[in-house]
């Protein structure tokens, strides 16, 4: 019979207010086993902890029960709490009283039944509770980073730095990523370029970094510290190691015709290109959706002019695999297809533009080396209307994003000050719902474009952009003037809501990471644990996991490094040690477990038993590998008969449970 | 077809191939037939019977037999049996190398039962192979249609192919038109209360004798969860309706994507409760929802409860499906 | 003696249940059984029911005592059913005779008060066999299936139920019944008994003498070979007696009950030092000796068996006593 | 004499600890109600879910049960819910088969961002459930003493 204590937490108000804490511990205090039950203001509190240490060992405990937050919150603390007391981390149950009942439920009476009989199930649980032992798995000392945008490569540069290799995986010819395409930097106006093309040189010239561009995941095995990951390089029908990045075969190749990406299909490239100047690596990159050769057989022109003899059109798509400790999910976001949004005429006119074709627009290495001209004429624009949260905070969701994209603001800002600054001849109109510039030096950053340089700021939404004889007539309403207002624009801009590349879905499917509705990857705690994945070795860097501007990003992707920094330099990881394990008397050998196994865990050994009259029987057993198990139990149930257990949520456990609750 | 049956038995046994044979081996009457290991000629040429009340499952033996010391054993299986033992060889519970399996052609099996409820009582012997019979009794003799007394199960057969033998008596043969479904489709026609009073009715009859799972192919457990009192659901008797309908939905659960619908818990059942439309639910909702399957046709492919597709029917589907609304 | 036209036997049945709880032989003939009389209920065409009568007498189940647990306090309580008088109807020679055995075994000392206080309030009305089944040997134990014992016994012919008092009990049950006139049954035609296949049963050897040269014959275990190890003989058995003591756990009460079980079972008898009959054929043994030997030998030669075929019916394999007798009683020269 | 109270029914949501499970914390964090007599019980995946637990929880008084895990393809052990998907659609169309009133079993998958599915999903459950009534058709009487 164990010796059970019962802990049951107000936190604060937040469970006292609408459960009777008092009247909880002492119906616990009259179940059967326990021996010891109290309530206090904070259990998770130095000095409750310290209560619950005391009380382990001066009753001598062997069962703890915690009423108290989700277990998600503080089961960790608890278990911790009471191994220092000497008891095993594994005979402590939460009753999730907070989460659970007392924020879900307003009148008291219900709260207090309902926390009474949680605190039960956990009493029965702990009852069956079995002291457990967590075993060990080796780390393999190296990270994977998937991305390599300004997110990926601060993350691979921090992890390198500590000493670990890491691979970086871009599905690009280059790393970069958007920030390559961005001219101009807010609040502090210095060029994007500038500071990011050094880190990525620094990125490509790291001993401890191995750029794997134009490769992407393909598949994901294993668990946190042991991870085997297949990543297809994709042909890209140019030797890495033999091409210098001359970039004559970009010259010369026929096919001339190809909209450029990197400029949005502002201007065009060559079938064979370099993305831009300070590509890395720097390497040219056959497009075998436009190579004559590639398509028809005929042409070879680049592979002429090739000094280095680095053209191989016979190249294939590789298939490697390798072993990672963890991974870092860098995957960024793309605007959204302005395809819905048909009222700003963004189909029908080359001159209504997304800020990002702005940025480009206003960028030197741009398609107009960086004058403001409009993509149907090339002539100077005199009025500019920027229109906001095209997208973003959208109810329904139907047409955009329910999120605010949360950058639109400050780049908006930007690009009007830049405007004016540049072509004080120009008027510049921002239509707005509301302006958002909660950051360092953001708001005055904003204030200087109205004050300084007089942008029109107008509060309220465009509701129709019709091109009408080279103009683009605007009609929007002014919310405070509280007037329609009409304005014959030159160019149209607007601030595309952000989402999650495309390549993000299937990747947390393989990462068994999880996402939200709108595909940002979820957080294993929004506040606590911002840049972990809830699956263990999973890390989120950038804007994967929300919108954010270049900053917050290169902060979270210092916090990822450190956290995969603090996972790497451990030589073994304490397994979970609420595994399968089978019990060999029972064991028909069928193999039916082992068939619904998702990590292969599951072995089969042929063994003696002592069979009747002093006989022996030769059986076929399962057998655990305690390692590899992650503990999901679905093997318990394809068993007939009941051998295969899991520790920690047995069968017994989860049936005194469902008795308690039911009863 | 019992004296090619005999025939081989005694040759797989002096040729030295097998030291024992299974088989079935006449009883009092006609139809009481048990199965036996037989070990030598005289006994062979004494006891060995093949008629049309062999309906016993061999395959389930074999386990035990297939793990005992010495030469092979001789296994006579009937079509249905062959299902049964290939599917156990699947589940690593039967030793192939050690079986020298005898595939059986087969007619159909009778049903004692029906021969009573045809009005014909004190049953001393029954003769004659294809379409008539001849039954002895206390009161006379009387002849019967064969199809008339066939058991419920022989008469929807599903398949008359011998699966995985060393060989054969009699011809190979084949996978039939099976209106095996149409009572579970007729249950399922029903309203729910309908259904509940129908099963209610069935299994409150149910003595708890473990006649079917002891002889189910697929309840081959070296311990059942239901006499283990460590699994939380042991229990030796059936106290009220809740642990009847328990142990039989555990039990078709359990056996679910393995059963080979062979029939023999409703032949066992004292009680004549008809478990095979539990088992043959089961094999219609699978063949319905994730495809045609039937375990034991084939050694490779995964059972159904221990695959997936992405795009499987949700839960709801039993919503959806409903009949009564 | 009494009669009854047939045609009133509906109106007896009536009168009969309105003074207590009545059972009688119902149903298809596969899935016969007693049941509580209601309006409209017919006589079974089957001559004997899947059950036997004993469990109206010791059921499947059956509670013995209830423990209530109030927080850390034990209550026990008395959860026996209650006691109420019952007629059984139809009982057959065999069935009948089964009580005589389990008497023997729960009404010795230590009596067994719950079997006791039924059988105090149960009244057994027996019916005569005229057709009897081909696996039917009652008459090789010495019952006359023609001329039932019980509290009443009772003969049909086309026209009349006839009925006679042959207890106290019985006397008082037809005694308050207006539809019942006097008239005494025709002689019973016996000729069809005495063409029965398995009338002559060799049971010479059986009894008490030959106990351990019986438990060690080798044919035990080419007859237990196939046997599955179902309780389907111990079940549909009119004298089979064993039971196992449980408990069921409500959450706040454990419910301690008795149940059937059987000595085919692996776990019949299990112990903490193990099975003490670990393989098959020792269960299966154990089965057939005590119904042919060990009864016997400490009850004046009566055998534990009755004659009436079920386990030959229900067998899922048609292994049964009658192959054992036969196996084991047939002296080989 | 008390007025007989309105049924309330007993309710045991099965919710998968990665996903479900967090949705339920989340419609707790974010206050949105739910009745009280929904109990959660926490499971590794949602296929740890036996068949057992759900005829135990009916046995012990539970008028409704429902099975909470990831999204299919969701899965923290990739392909848990796959399994689980299939177990409980087969298994509750033999409750079906049964007589047993389909509504008292529902598999929902809710992701941990849901947390207002889960409450929305689980208030829902209560309502159909206490349409229903009292569960008699699965119901163990020794387990209803008073």
């Amino acid at each position: 019979m164990q010796k059970i204590g019962v802990f049951v937490c107000w936190c604060g108000s937040n469970i006292a207010a609408t459960v009777d804490v008092q009247a909880v511990s002492d119906a616990l205090a009259k179940e059967p086993g326990v021996v010891f039950s109290t309530n206090y203001q904070y259990m998770c509190s130095q000095a409750g902890q310290d209560m619950i240490q005391e009380k382990i060992r001066e009753f001598g405990l062997t069962g703890v029960v915690v009423c108290s937050c989700s277990p998600r919150m503080h089961e960790t603390t608890f278990r911790k709490t009471c191994e220092k007391a000497g008891l095993n981390p594994y005979m402590v149950e939460i009753a999730n009283i907070r989460e659970q009942c007392s924020w879900i439920h307003k009148d008291k009476e219900t709260g207090t039944e309902k926390a009474i009989i949680l605190g039960r199930a956990a009493i029965a649980k702990v009852q069956l509770n079995a002291p457990l032992t967590a075993g060990q798995s080796p780390v393999v000392k190296r990270a994977l980073v998937i991305g390599g945008g300004i997110a990926g490569i601060q993350t691979a540069l921090d992890i390198a730095d500590a000493g670990f290799p890491v691979d970086i995986v871009e599905t690009k010819p280059t790393i970069g990523g958007k920030m390559t395409q961005i001219d101009k930097t807010f609040p502090t106006l210095d060029c994007a370029a500038c500071i990011l093309t050094p880190k990525m040189v620094d990125a490509a010239q790291n001993e401890n970094i191995n750029i794997l561009s134009y490769s992407e995941v393909e598949a994901v095995k294993g668990f946190v510290g042991n991870f085997s990951v297949t990543i297809r390089r994709k042909a890209r029908f140019v030797d890495e190691t033999k091409c210098t990045g001359c970039g004559l075969c970009t010259e010369k190749c026929p096919q001339k015709k190809v909209p450029n990406e990197f400029n949005l299909g502002l201007d065009n490239r060559r079938a064979i290109y370099i993305p831009f100047a300070q590509a890395v690596p720097k390497v040219a990159t056959i497009d075998p959706n436009y190579c004559t050769m590639l398509k028809t057989g005929k042409c070879g022109v680049c592979s002429k002019v090739c000094t280095a003899g680095a053209i191989d059109y016979q190249q294939k798509d590789e298939l490697i695999e390798r072993e990672y400790g963890a991974i870092v999910a860098a995957t960024g976001f793309n605007p959204i297809s302005m395809d819905k949004f048909d009222e700003f005429a963004y189909s029908q006119s080359p001159d209504v533009v997304t800020s990002l074709e702005f940025e480009r627009l206003m960028n030197a290495a741009g398609p107009t080396g960086g004058t403001l001209l409009r993509p149907s004429d090339g002539t100077h624009p005199h009025t500019l209307v920027f229109v906001q949260c095209v997208g973003s905070r959208c109810d329904g969701g139907e047409k955009g994003k329910p999120y605010c994209s949360k950058i639109c603001c400050m780049y908006t800002a930007k690009h009007a000050m830049l405007t004016r600054e540049k072509y004080p001849d120009t008027d510049v109109y921002v239509f707005y719902i509301d302006v958002r510039t909660p950051g360092k030096n953001f708001d005055e950053f904003y204030r200087r474009a109205v004050e300084e340089y007089g942008v029109h700021y107008i509060k309220g939404m465009v509701g129709k952009v019709v091109p009408e004889n080279g103009k683009l007539k605007v009609q929007a309403s002014d919310l405070l003037g509280g007037q329609q207002l009409h304005i014959d624009a030159d160019m149209v801009v607007l601030a595309a809501a952000i989402e999650p590349d495309k390549s993000a879905r299937p990747l947390a499917t393989m990462l068994t990471a999880s996402m939200d509705t709108n595909d940002f990857f979820t957080e294993a705690h929004p506040k606590l644990r911002p840049v972990e994945s809830p699956t263990a070795g999973v890390f989120l860097s950038g804007a994967c996991q929300g919108p954010k501007d270049i900053p917050e990003t290169v902060a979270q992707a210092g916090a990822a490094a450190s956290k995969v920094i603090g996972l790497l330099v451990k030589d073994h990881l304490t397994c979970n040690p609420c595994v399968a394990s089978s019990n060999e008397m029972m064991c028909n050998g069928c193999s039916a477990c082992e068939k619904v196994c998702p990590y292969g865990a599951i072995t089969y050994i042929d063994k003696d038993f002592r069979g009747p009259n002093r006989t022996t029987l030769r059986r076929r057993v399962a057998q655990v590998n305690p390692a590899v198990c992650q503990g999901c139990g679905a093997c318990t149930v394809a068993c007939p008969s009941g051998a295969m257990d899991l520790k920690g949520f047995s069968n017994a456990q989860i049936m005194a449970e469902v008795d308690a609750i039911c009863k | 077809m019992q004296e090619r049956v005999k025939a081989k038995a005694i040759e797989l046994l002096e040729s030295g191939v097998c030291d024992r044979v299974l088989g079935w081996k006449a009883g009092e009457f006609f139809y009481d037939v048990t199965p036996a290991v037989f070990t030598s000629r005289e006994e062979i040429e004494k006891e060995f019977v093949f008629g049309p009340f062999c309906g016993a499952n061999m395959s389930k033996y074999l386990i035990a037999e297939s793990r005992k010391e010495g030469k092979k054993v001789g296994a006579f299986l009937k079509p249905c049996d062959t299902y049964s033992f290939q599917q156990l060889q699947k589940e690593h519970r039967i030793w192939r190398e050690n079986v020298y399996a005898v595939g059986v052609q087969c007619e159909g099996m009778c049903d004692i039962e029906a021969l009573k409820a045809a009005g014909i009582k004190g049953i001393l012997g029954a003769e004659g192979s294809g379409d008539t019979l001849t039954v002895h009794t206390l009161y006379g003799d009387k002849s019967v249609e064969r199809k008339a007394v066939l058991a419920e199960r022989c008469a929807c057969c599903k398949s008359k192919k011998l699966l995985g033998c060393d060989e054969i008596v009699g011809e190979q043969g084949e996978e039939l038109e099976s209106a095996r479904f149409e009572q579970v489709a007729k249950l399922e026609a029903m309203t729910p209360d309908e259904r509940f009073a129908f099963w209610r009715g069935e299994l409150s009859r149910c003595i708890r004798c473990n006649a079917c799972r002891n002889v189910c192919p697929a309840c081959s457990c070296e311990k059942c969860v239901f006499d283990n009192p460590n699994s939380g659901i042991e229990n030796k008797a059936a106290s009220n309706s809740f642990e009847e309908n328990l142990f039989h939905i555990i039990r078709a659960f359990h056996v679910a994507g393995r059963c080979t619908d062979c029939g023999e818990c409703s032949r066992v059942c004292p009680q004549h409760i008809p478990l095979h439309l539990l088992n043959r639910k089961f094999i219609k909702d699978i063949n319905e929802l994730y495809g045609e399957y039937q375990a034991g046709a084939d050694m490779d492919t995964r059972p159904p409860l221990m695959n997936f597709q992405m795009d499987d029917p949700e839960p709801s589907v039993v919503h959806e499906r409903g009949s009564d609304q | 003696m009494k009669k009854c036209p047939i045609s009133q036997l509906d109106a007896l049945f009536a009168a009969l249940a309105a003074q207590q709880k009545l059972y009688i032989p119902t149903g298809e003939a596969k899935t016969a059984a007693f049941k509580p009389w209601e309006e409209g209920m017919k006589l079974t065409d089957a001559l004997n029911t899947v059950r036997s009568a004993k469990d109206l007498f010791f059921p499947q189940v059956e509670n013995l005592v209830n423990f209530k647990v109030t927080g850390k306090e034990i209550e026990i309580i008395e959860n026996r059913d209650p006691a109420e008088p019952f007629v059984v109807f139809g009982v057959r020679a065999c069935d009948c005779r089964s009580f005589d055995i389990l008497d023997k075994v729960f009404l010795c000392d230590p009596v067994d008060t719950y079997y006791q206080t039924r059988r105090e309030n149960g009244v057994i009305m027996t019916m005569a066999c005229t057709e009897p089944e081909e696996t039917c040997f009652c008459t090789a134990f010495g019952i006359d299936p023609t001329d039932p014992a019980g509290d009443v016994s009772c003969w049909t012919d086309s026209e009349n139920l006839y009925l006679r008092a042959n207890t106290e009990k019985g006397e008082k049950l037809l005694s308050g019944l207006p539809m019942l006139s006097e008239g005494d049954a025709p002689a019973a035609d016996k000729s069809v008994f005495e063409r029965l296949p398995l009338k002559n049963l060799p049971l010479d050897k059986f009894g008490g003498e030959h106990m351990m040269e019986l438990f060690n014959r080798p044919e035990w275990k080419g007859l237990a070979e196939s046997c599955l190890g179902c309780g389907t003989c111990t079940f549909v058995c009119p004298t089979c007696q064993c039971y196992d003591i449980k408990e069921f756990n409500t959450g706040d009460e454990i419910k301690r009950f008795r149940c059937w079980d059987s000595c085919m079972y692996s776990d019949f008898t299990l112990m903490s030092a193990g099975q003490p009959r670990p393989t098959q054929l020792e269960r299966f043994r154990q089965r057939f000796m005590h119904k042919l030997v060990y009864y016997p030998s400490t009850h004046d030669g009566e055998f534990g068996c009755v004659g009436c075929g079920r386990c030959l019916q229900k067998c899922p394999i048609s292994m049964n006593i009658v192959k054992v007798a036969k196996t084991l009683g047939e002296e080989k020269e | 004499m008390q007025v007989k109270e309105e049924f309330k029914p007993t309710i045991v949501a099965f919710c998968c600890n990665w996903c479900s499970y967090a949705g339920a914390d989340l419609s707790g964090t974010n206050r949105l109600q739910y009745p009280a007599n929904v109990k959660i019980i926490r499971i590794p995946c949602s296929c740890r879910l036996n068949p057992m637990f759900i005829l135990r929880a009916f046995q012990r008084g539970a008028d409704g049960v429902i099975l909470c895990g990831c999204h299919p393809g969701d899965c923290h052990y990739t392909t848990g819910n796959y399994y689980a998907r299939r177990r409980m659609t087969l298994l509750f169309s033999m409750l079906d088969y049964l007589g047993i009133e389909r509504e008292r079993t529902r598999v929902e998958w809710v992701s941990a961002a849901e947390g207002a599915k889960f409450a929305a999903t689980m208030n829902d459950f209560v309502e159909t459930v206490t349409k229903l009534g009292e569960n008699k058709r699965l119901e163990d009487l020794r387990c209803k003493s008073e």
